[in-house]
């Protein structure tokens, strides 16, 4: 039986698992930043979740908050183009709804996804429909809130799915930000790659949570 | 098997920023992490000139930096933006107590790293204002100017805000100059063939053997429509017709006039380009003050060009001819 | 099909040629048949310098013709050393009635061709006197220094030579203070990718996928040996141990490096290149006054660098630092 | 039967057929010139070739001197490189020897290519053995003296036999001149694209012989 939460250590070791798991999308990443960007989405996203993994593995945390805003830092110094800003903005956001909290449950989920999608939509704009991260985020965000009670692991997995759809919505989507916009209908027909790599996170997330030790 | 002149892929960026210093011998030196660069000698009260943006593209960013040009330069990792730390490093390095312009190429990734730059320097009570650069008349509609990339035009504005920041006092006064150039430069590229990014070889994009783009994005981000390949004249006629069209240009006008080469276009086809683009100028009775022709803004190994044109009056003409120095750029006086 | 920005491919050369005319504003103007540039002004009693050489490597060499540069180019067809008749027009245009300086490449086609041209001047009264360039160390040994090839160290040639002409008052001096540059100069290059013909589109050699050349030559003559591909830092120091060792270049020298893009290979690559040289230079203690980068002898769009070294005197170092106006180069002085 | 030689209207229409002849040999000596030189050889005989079938076209010429010099004038001015220098030399060498003469015979031929060698040595200072044009015309103008006697005809059968022969030579010859030079050993396997258009161009005059018109 998977736990309903975890401490802020099991936090930060599922977190470093997150880590290689995101750095070995580089080349899926790379393709779909090919297709519709400029290509460099892929080592970002390494570049970046590398950065982390190091920074976690250096230094203990004592509360949740503490956690997050050192991953999004990290991001926001490491990845560099659109999605450094966002995925910092993200996490960053995030952090600021787990003040003092050591114990990340499936609320804690909802409320880092709140205040991250707020964090990015301030930053970048973007609103569902626009072919950015936002796309999945926000439905992520919402589906999450309606799980809050449930255990971390079913939380999870909702959310995933709700994620995953609203990725799959990109598709057929024009981009109104980042390199994809000029593109026009050519932009149809593939996936956006922000809201790819924060889909694939969420995945890893989900799966991840067992091999996080008791 | 990439078959450039570099060494671990992985290390590009802090490579040839460090052969930058190095051939600066001393006058640029490093302001904090990898990517920030900056003046090693600035005069106080001089109001800051800030430029940056992804890696890649040299000369553009970290070879502007010199005399009448900029006084330091955040540079991301190869087509990505920079990140805060490094832009609030150079922040404070060439602030020196009248404020600091951010000019930069107007891609998402910049925009928000440099915002978030801004907000961390007024925290620490510097004054930020900032110009973006979207001359790409290919990259959006004129009633959506915002949403234009910025490519090889903003090295006009860059050089033109840089005698603006040395010689006006005040940081409200250089915006509103480089704001003035930015506004009336528009740009088109096209392209021939991809270049490649170096960490990994890949091609920043596929073109067919008989195809060329017109409006091509500076990191290869597809533009406004692919056609077949044509000759020099009939591929500039259609770009000058596209940029003189935008601001738009009008006889009696006065210009400066950019030829950039986007990679492995020779000097050469340039100068075929500049034969006739003077052509359709001359014919509309615009006069060109003076022509800068090399590789300025580029990607990689892409072989294609952009035009730049810069509409002047006595103010810009008056920023453009001063004497200016740098290692990327050179504008001299006898 | 040819993928470069031309018109017709017999063209070529007539075509960027008048592209520079149209750019250089009326500073420069043809003076005879095609391939004939100079100066539209030059004052009474100058030492007149003119360049010249085969199409093909631009900016090299009608875009040196400037300020404190080259008075005057003749220009042949594409890897063709120009024609008598082209070399006298220019001759006779650039005479200032203190007689003229040859400065070339020493290719056989340029010194046949040109020698004739100065038997001609010199029935009409035209003094001439010649300076070859032979600064590529790896095209013959060092005891058959004059059947060495020119390569990109005539740029710093030429901008000595420049200078000299517009300051020294006699054809002897010039010549001097020419040689003496030439004497002190040596390069090698490195190639990646062969550049292609435009009239044929023909590749100018083959290399294997995992080959490259060290010494390889401007019109894509093959080099000293081939060898297999290898990070920028092997291949820079294979390429410093021969030219370091050829003048010799010992500690306590002071030097001027250039490093120039054969076509295709980016300003990044030339920063990493630098790095590397800047090393292996201060490892020697040998000072670096200047450094200059960019693209100024090249073959198309051929991949690969060369690198130039001059060893500086005080006489060397004050034409180098005068400041220098051309298209293709400027020096500046604020 | 074949003239025992040609009057000077005759010479021009000779060479008129010799310059087509010539610019279409453009690919076989563009190829020569890949292998061990800058490729452009080919370009530039069928431009020099191509401007002196047009200078003889519009206009007469009285005497065999003023007709060799004006091809040798017009291929220094237009093929331009080391072979223009080199053939506009060897030709205008040769004209010399043909002051006020009239009639083109095998002494003529003799002649044109005695003078014609010296102006090349003269110029390129290149002997016997340095794989070079010089290679194939030196024997040549050595044969064409020996049968100055004979008709045009025999004359230039000989010569042609001669040159090809010194042009065969230089397979195996290491440059000392020109582009090739560097190549060292490289340059063994490969015949000299200068020796080659010489040869070529004898044997063309050779084989043109009969369609000058009576
Ligand atoms: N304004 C924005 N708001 C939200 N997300 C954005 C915005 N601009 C870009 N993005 C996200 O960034 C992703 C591209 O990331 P990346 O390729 O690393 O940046 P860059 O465009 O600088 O190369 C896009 O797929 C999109 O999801
Ligand atoms: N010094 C010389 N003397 C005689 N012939 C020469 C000399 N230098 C070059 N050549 C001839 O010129 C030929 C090359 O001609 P071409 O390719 O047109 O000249 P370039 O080397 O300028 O490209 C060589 O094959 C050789 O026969
Ligand atoms: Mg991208
Ligand atoms: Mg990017
Ligand atoms: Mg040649
Ligand atoms: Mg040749």
């Amino acid at each position: 039986m998977l736990p309903r939460h975890l401490s802020v250590p099991q936090t930060r070791q599922w977190f470093i698992l997150l880590c290689q798991a995101m750095i070995d999308e580089q080349d899926v990443l790379t393709r779909a930043d090919q297709a519709i960007g400029d290509g460099d989405h892929g080592i970002g996203i390494s570049r970046g979740f590398s950065a982390v993994k190091l920074k976690l593995q250096e230094s203990d945390f004592a509360t949740l908050d503490l956690l997050v805003n050192a991953v999004g830092k990290t991001l926001l110094i490491s990845i560099g183009g659109a999605s450094g800003a966002i995925f910092g903005s993200l996490f960053l956001g995030g952090a600021k709804s787990l003040k003092d909290r050591t114990v990340f449950d499936a609320s804690s989920l909802a409320d880092l996804l709140e205040y991250g999608l707020r964090a990015v939509q301030e930053r970048g704009k973007a609103g569902v429909g626009d072919k950015t991260i936002v796309d999945a985020l926000q439905p992520a965000a919402e589906r999450a809130r309606e799980v809050q009670a449930d255990s971390l692991e079913k939380a999870l997995a909702e959310v995933v799915f709700a994620a995953s759809q609203g990725l799959e919505s990109t598709r057929n989507l024009q981009a109104r930000f980042g390199k994809a916009r000029p593109l026009g209908e050519r932009a149809i027909g593939h996936l956006d790659p922000g809201a790819l790599s924060f889909t694939l996170m969420l995945r890893h997330l989900s799966s991840l949570l067992c091999r996080v030790a008791d | 098997m990439i078959r450039k002149l570099i060494n671990n892929p992985a290390q590009v960026v802090s490579e040839l920023l460090e052969g930058l210093e190095l051939a600066s011998n001393g006058a640029i030196r490093s302001v904090g992490p990898i990517g920030a660069l900056a003046r090693a000698v600035l005069p106080e009260g001089k109001v800051g000139l800030l430029i940056g943006g992804g890696s890649g593209h040299e000369p553009l960013f970290p070879a502007f930096i010199g005399a009448n040009m900029a006084d330091g330069a955040a540079c991301g990792n190869i087509f990505a933006a920079p990140t805060p730390d490094v832009i609030l490093a150079v922040t404070r390095a060439v602030h020196r107590g009248k404020g600091v312009l951010y000019a930069y190429e107007n891609y998402a990734g910049d925009v928000m790293n440099f915002d978030i730059a801004a907000e961390m320097a007024a925290e620490e009570g510097i004054e930020v204002r900032t110009v973006r650069v979207w001359d790409d008349v290919a990259s959006a509609p004129p009633e959506r100017m915002d949403e234009r990339r910025g490519i090889a035009g903003g090295l006009l504005v860059f050089k033109i805000a840089g005698a603006a920041a040395a010689t006006l006092p005040t940081l409200d006064e250089v915006v509103r100059v480089a704001a003035h150039a930015r506004d009336n430069t528009r740009s088109i590229g096209v392209a021939l063939a991809a270049g490649s990014i170096p960490q990994t070889g890949e091609k920043t994009f596929e073109l067919g053997d008989n195809e060329i783009e017109i409006g091509m994005g500076l990191h290869g981000e597809p533009g406004v429509r692919r056609q077949s390949f044509a000759s020099a004249d009939v591929i500039v006629d259609q770009m000058m017709q596209h940029v003189l069209a935008d601001l738009p240009f009008d006889a009696g006008d006065e210009v400066c006039l950019l030829l950039n080469d986007l990679g492995s276009t020779s000097f050469m086809e340039l100068l075929i380009v500049n034969r006739r683009a003077r052509q359709v100028l001359d014919a509309r009775r615009i006069r060109v003050h003076d022509t800068i022709i090399g590789a300025f803004c580029t990607c990689q190994e892409m072989a294609g060009c952009s035009i730049s044109l810069l509409k002047l009056d006595d103010e810009l003409r008056r920023f453009y001819d001063m004497p200016a120095r740098s290692l990327g750029f050179t504008k001299g006086k006898l």
